[in-house]
């Protein structure tokens, strides 16, 4: 019984617990209201490392990448008009 | 009648209750939606009944309102949104894509149970006491003032949720799946593209009404949530997460009715849909669109006057495809050659109610216009017509035009004609007396309302009652066919779909050799090669 | 008045009511052609291509996208129309409305309860005079409700936890029909009530045979001081707390550096939560007095700080 | 391989139906994300509407116990993901390993979450039970921790529902040699276990880091 795990497998994982640092640590530097953004856009990227390698998007078709992408989109609907009431309320 | 089908397949209650054939489950989920319908017409007769006077005569306004509240809930929640997807397209969809099955069937048996669970739990809280929210559940009302069994109610519309999330994941992948060898996308029929695109909806939006029931749950019980105004929380926020989802529901409710209206028409004047990739894309821009224009519901509630605009923009948008398939259905009829048997009476009047309820839907599109009619009867006539007008008559005209198949038998053609004129002038009566209250000024949810209302509220409640006793009439001829009916041919209507290549009824698996599809659909020869079947 | 002979119609008396009716018949007129062509040609086909009916079918044409095109491009262009229309009138009924008249409208389960400045109060009734444009101030103390006149073409809910501003005229003396028409529980059919427009000489009639109670901003002073507001607050106080001598409309610097104007929803949040919109130079001292006043009192405490001086917009 | 009951009638081969239930579980996901989404608009709407009081919320949560289970999570992930690639005759106890690895993970991810949520009800930091907070910022944070309790109770019905899902597959995979069919239930459990570490990977970042450096 040999078995290595896969390398690609392996990086993901070291990156994921990089970017988990430096979110952490980032958001102990003051930088104003890019915090969150910088936040949100670590926390992006984790996920699309999750998807197109743990969840084996990288190796799927077009079809796949629709169904996958369909929810953020109609979340991003619900958070856009959402928002767009209690932004603009006077 | 063919020896082996899926009907004989087996007789005992583990047969039926444990099955994963997808036909006998569209016959639970038939048993049951009857079931729940009853329930809901009955307290809607009441109330129309209550209503023949100004004054509070039948019932008090506590029950009044419980009345009106499990009207909504059981007919949107356990009628409306699975009667045609789950019944019919439960039956139809493998047959017309030439498959064995759904591409999950545990999971559709699954469906229905949860859906029987949510169904008990809601009438549990009815039989309990009641529900006195009405069907939106507006915020504050329902999580800190209403005595009633809200969060009972709620957990038993969360769970009939799943069951539509579990409908809906498995048409959208068995019509992605499963199709027989050549039946490319733009070979499919219409009522597929119609059943797919509020599939989406399903799939997309239910999950945004769980979760804000699970939000009312939790207000209820710790006295504090997002929609609570004395910590600082948003009703209006309930609202928008609600109608993210309710809104779209509408579409969930009246799409598989349009794709209902497409096989009757072109199968009644022997043509092909008139602009087949129009309509299909059509049902797929309402599906997309759908989602865009829930504010409409908010015109007046104090939500900002920019997202009121946007959201009136888009609701008009919305109408466009909407209309594109109502002119599509008009020149279908062009040059056919047009019979009309009891399917297309009740095609015919789904295009004319429809319209009616589109058109009026532009009325409370318009945001000056909704600011006096909203929260009135003209919002009620207008939603009526598009559910009961189009759908309800739309799913009557489908189940009449597959009973042969579904069942075996032939139903009675005289008394189907008799029933569907008798269900149009009811339906008339009663919900067009409903705009002009609505016109005037007659706010919805009114128990007692100002005399001079009354002219219009006694016709529409007489209407209601020839109505209901129209209903009651397919239940009659129908069950008396299974009994006593003529046995149906494999094709009564000669008709070119895949679903009529096999037998009436179908056969355990459906096809005894694997269908393949050469031709678009709607291949009809010009005139009636087979006879009446049902005179 | 026009239109009186058909049955169900009663023209609307409120300024803007009149482009609201010409919409409302603008959107029957585009109905009524779209639904009498659809029904024409459904009928038409229906009899001339009725199965039985010997008649050519052939010649068809080729199907072609110019009448599909044709129909969405019609439709497209008319909605737009519509709703380019229905949202101008739609801006001018909300827009915010000028302070000249104030009048105060509390909802609760199942009552509208109006106060006027003078001190007269009145339950589920509004007197007002004709033709002078009128500011309602809306507040609810549990629900949501909504505030609806048809003869006004006017309707807004009426959302706890904030303020509704909403300008009413109508034209023409007489009583009208108030109705609550967002579902507010057991008898939201019973909180209906009227509004009585009366020439201005009846108006001020009225006005003096009312029982002239306090007027509404003295009854806040008395609550001020009642309270212990004016423990902290009123001149000598040892306490170091803001002075509200002609505060209202003015601009508020804030401890976190932002500005607020002093306004009806301020001074409303800085009772309820003074902790979230602090005044600079001061320590967040005050206490909530969430739960301890109602909104009728809230009104009265505003009206109250109003009189003391400041800008009014 | 041993492929006892092949497929069901509807599917034309093997891989048609692992294909199918892969799209399916795809479906499902999306459906998930929105569930979260109905959350993450009341979250977007009240810091906007509050964000101080968020800021100051979001400092009382345990920062350490929270980048804990991030990284927990984030590795149970990985050994998911290869005992998926492990599923094979001659690796099947590495493949059991792995995913009983997981599964610890996961357990300790949920008992972190429990000592989380003890600490905070400690610190009166429960909405509608036991809740005092700086009166500047109370209902801020009342809203917040509201947030915080539902998101991260529903994340963890998930966890312990994917935990479940992971066990039966490890028994199956110890006691018989491994099917098609079992692979394909592992993989559409790993896409699912994935999904729930994405979705804490989010919820982190708006629960533990606003307000870390003011």
């Amino acid at each position: 019984m040999r078995w290595h795990p896969p390398l690609p497998l392996l990086g993901a994982w070291l990156a994921l617990l990089l970017l988990l640092t430096l979110t952490v640590t980032l958001a102990y530097v003051p930088l104003g209201h890019f915090n969150s953004s910088v936040a949100l856009a670590i926390a992006a990227t984790k996920a699309t490392i999750i998807g197109a390698v743990f969840m084996e998007l990288r190796r799927r078709g077009p079809r796949t990448f629709i169904f996958a992408g369909a929810g953020l989109f109609w979340l991003g609907i619900l958070l856009w008009l959402g928002m767009m009431d209690f932004m603009t309320r006077t | 009648m063919n020896e082996d089908n899926y009907l004989n397949a087996g007789y005992t209650l583990r047969s039926w209750f444990f099955t994963t054939d997808h036909k006998r489950i569209a016959i639970l989920y038939f048993a049951s939606l009857i079931f729940f319908f009853f329930i809901g017409g009955a307290a809607a007769t009441l109330i129309r009944i209550e209503l023949a006077t100004p004054q509070a005569d039948l019932v008090s306004s506590d029950m009044y309102n419980r009345l009106f509240t499990m009207h909504g809930v059981i007919i949107v929640w356990f009628f409306l949104i699975p009667s045609i997807p789950n019944t019919l397209g439960n039956f139809i969809v493998p047959l017309m894509i030439g498959a064995r099955d759904l591409a999950f069937p545990r999971l559709n048996l699954l469906s229905w149970y949860l859906f029987m669970l949510g169904g008990c739990v809601t009438l549990f809280a009815i039989a309990a006491g009641g529900i006195d929210t009405g069907w939106t559940f507006y915020t504050p009302f329902s999580t800190l003032y209403s005595n009633s069994y809200v969060a009972v109610a709620v957990t038993g519309v969360f769970i009939a949720g799943f069951s539509s999330i579990l409908t809906g994941l498995n048409f959208i992948v068995t019509i992605h799946r499963l199709r027989a060898p050549g039946l490319t996308w733009y070979r499919l029929p219409l009522f597929l593209w119609s059943l797919y695109a509020p599939s989406v909806i399903l799939v997309l939006a239910t999950p945004v009404l769980a979760i804000t029931l699970v939000l009312i749950v939790v207000e209820r019980l710790l006295g504090v949530g997002f929609f609570d105004p004395r910590i600082g929380g948003d009703p209006l926020l309930f609202q928008h997460l609600f109608w993210f989802y309710s809104h779209p529901a509408v579409y969930i409710m009246i799409l598989p009715g349009m794709g209902v209206i497409n096989e009757l028409i072109s199968c009644f004047s022997r043509k092909a849909v008139f602009g087949y990739k129009f309509v299909a894309w059509a049902s797929v821009a309402i599906a997309a669109l759908g989602f865009l224009v829930w504010g409409h519901h908010m015109f007046v509630s104090g939500q900002s006057l920019l997202a009121s605009l946007v959201f009136s923009f888009m609701s008009f948008v919305v109408a466009v495809p909407s209309a594109i398939k109502v002119f599509n259905w008009t020149a279908t009829l062009h040059k056919g050659s047009i019979r009309f048997d009891a399917p297309m009476l009740y095609a015919l009047a789904f295009i004319g109610l429809f319209t009616i309820g589109g058109l009026t839907g532009l009325f409370l599109a318009c945001l000056a216009y909704d600011v006096h009619a909203t929260d009135t009867y003209f919002v009620v006539a207008h939603f009526h017509y598009i559910m009961v007008g189009g759908m309800v008559t739309a799913y009557f005209g489908g189940l009449h035009y597959w009973w042969p198949k579904i069942t075996g038998r032939l139903y009675s053609e005289y008394w189907a004609r008799t029933a569907a004129v008798l269900i149009f002038f009811g339906f008339n009566l009663t919900f067009f007396p409903q705009f002009i209250l609505g016109a005037e000024g007659m706010p919805r949810r009114y128990h007692v309302y100002p005399p001079e209302f009354q002219m219009w509220n006694v016709l529409s409640s007489g209407g209601a009652v020839i109505l209901a006793a129209a209903y009651l009439l397919p239940l009659v001829y129908l069950a008396y066919s299974l009994f006593f009916g003529k046995r149906a041919p494999a094709n009564p209507w000669d008709a070119p779909g895949l679903e009529w290549q096999t037998p009436s009824p179908p056969p355990e698996f459906n096809f005894e050799t694997q269908p393949v599809v050469t031709r678009p659909p709607y291949q009809y020869t010009p005139d009636f090669r087979a006879e009446p079947q049902n005179a | 008045m026009r239109r009186e002979w058909i049955p169900f119609w009663h023209s609307g008396l409120s300024p803007h009511s009149g482009d609201v009716d010409l919409l409302f018949i603008g959107l029957l007129i585009v109905s009524s052609l779209v639904l009498g062509l659809l029904f024409f040609l459904m009928a038409t086909f229906c009899v001339r291509y009725r199965a039985s009916n010997q008649i050519d079918r052939g010649h068809q044409t080729a199907k072609s996208w110019h009448w599909e095109v044709g129909w969405t491009a019609a439709s497209f262009v008319g909605f737009l129309a519509l709703f380019v229309w229905g949202a101008e009138i739609y801006f001018q009924i909300y827009r915010t409305p000028p302070d000249e008249l104030s009048v105060f409208v509390v909802a609760k389960q199942w009552m509208w309860k109006v106060q006027h400045t003078g001190g007269q109060s009145e339950i589920n009734a509004l007197h007002i005079p004709v033709r002078r444009s009128i500011r309602l101030v809306m507040a609810s103390q549990d629900v949501i409700h909504s505030f609806f006149i048809p003869a006004l073409r006017l309707k807004h809910d009426v959302v706890p936890g904030r303020y509704q501003d909403l300008e009413i005229e109508v034209e023409k003396a007489g009583h009208y029909h108030l109705f609550c028409a967002e579902y507010c529980g057991t008898e939201h059919s019973g909180m209906t009530g009227e509004i009585v427009a009366m020439e201005a000489p009846d108006y001020a009639a009225w006005l003096a045979t009312q029982t002239p109670e306090t007027p509404l901003a003295q009854e806040g002073g008395a609550l001020f001081r009642e309270l212990g507001c004016s423990g902290c607050h009123g001149t000598g106080s040892k306490i170091h707390a803001p002075s509200l001598d002609g505060l209202y409309g003015r601009p508020v610097p804030l401890s976190d550096g932002s500005t607020v104007t002093a306004d009806d929803k301020y001074i409303r949040d800085s009772i309820l939560l003074p902790r979230s919109q602090v005044a600079a130079g001061y320590e967040p001292l005050m206490p909530s007095f969430e739960g301890k006043v109602s909104e009728d009192q809230l009104l009265r405490l505003i009206l109250y700080i109003k009189s003391l001086g400041g800008r009014h917009p | 391989m041993p492929n006892r009951p092949a497929f069901a009638p509807q599917y034309v081969s093997t891989r048609h139906r692992d294909e199918t239930a892969e799209l399916g579980m795809w479906v499902f996901i999306a459906t998930e994300v929105l569930l979260f989404g109905g959350l993450i608009l009341a979250y977007c709407v009240f810091r906007h509407t509050y964000p101080e009081a968020f800021a100051a919320a979001s400092r009382r949560t345990e920062i350490a116990i929270g980048t804990a289970n991030t990284a927990i999570l984030l590795t149970s992930s990985f050994l998911v993901a290869c005992a998926v690639d492990a599923f094979t005759e001659e690796t099947r106890k590495i493949c059991v390993a792995l995913l009983a690895g997981a599964i610890a993970l996961g357990l300790l991810f949920v008992l972190l979450k429990g000592v989380e949520y003890a600490g905070e009800y400690r610190e009166h930091l429960v909405p509608g039970i036991d809740f005092s907070f700086d009166d500047k910022f109370a209902n801020g944070a009342k809203l917040f921790f509201l947030f915080y309790f539902v998101a991260t109770a529903i994340h963890a019905l998930h966890m312990l529902i994917g935990i479940s899902l992971l066990a039966v597959i490890a028994r199956l995979t110890w006691r018989r040699a491994p099917t098609t069919r079992h692979r394909a239930a592992l993989h559409s459990v790993a896409l699912y276990w994935h999904f729930v570490d994405a979705v804490w990977i989010f919820l982190f970042a708006l629960i533990y880091l606003p307000g870390r450096a003011s």
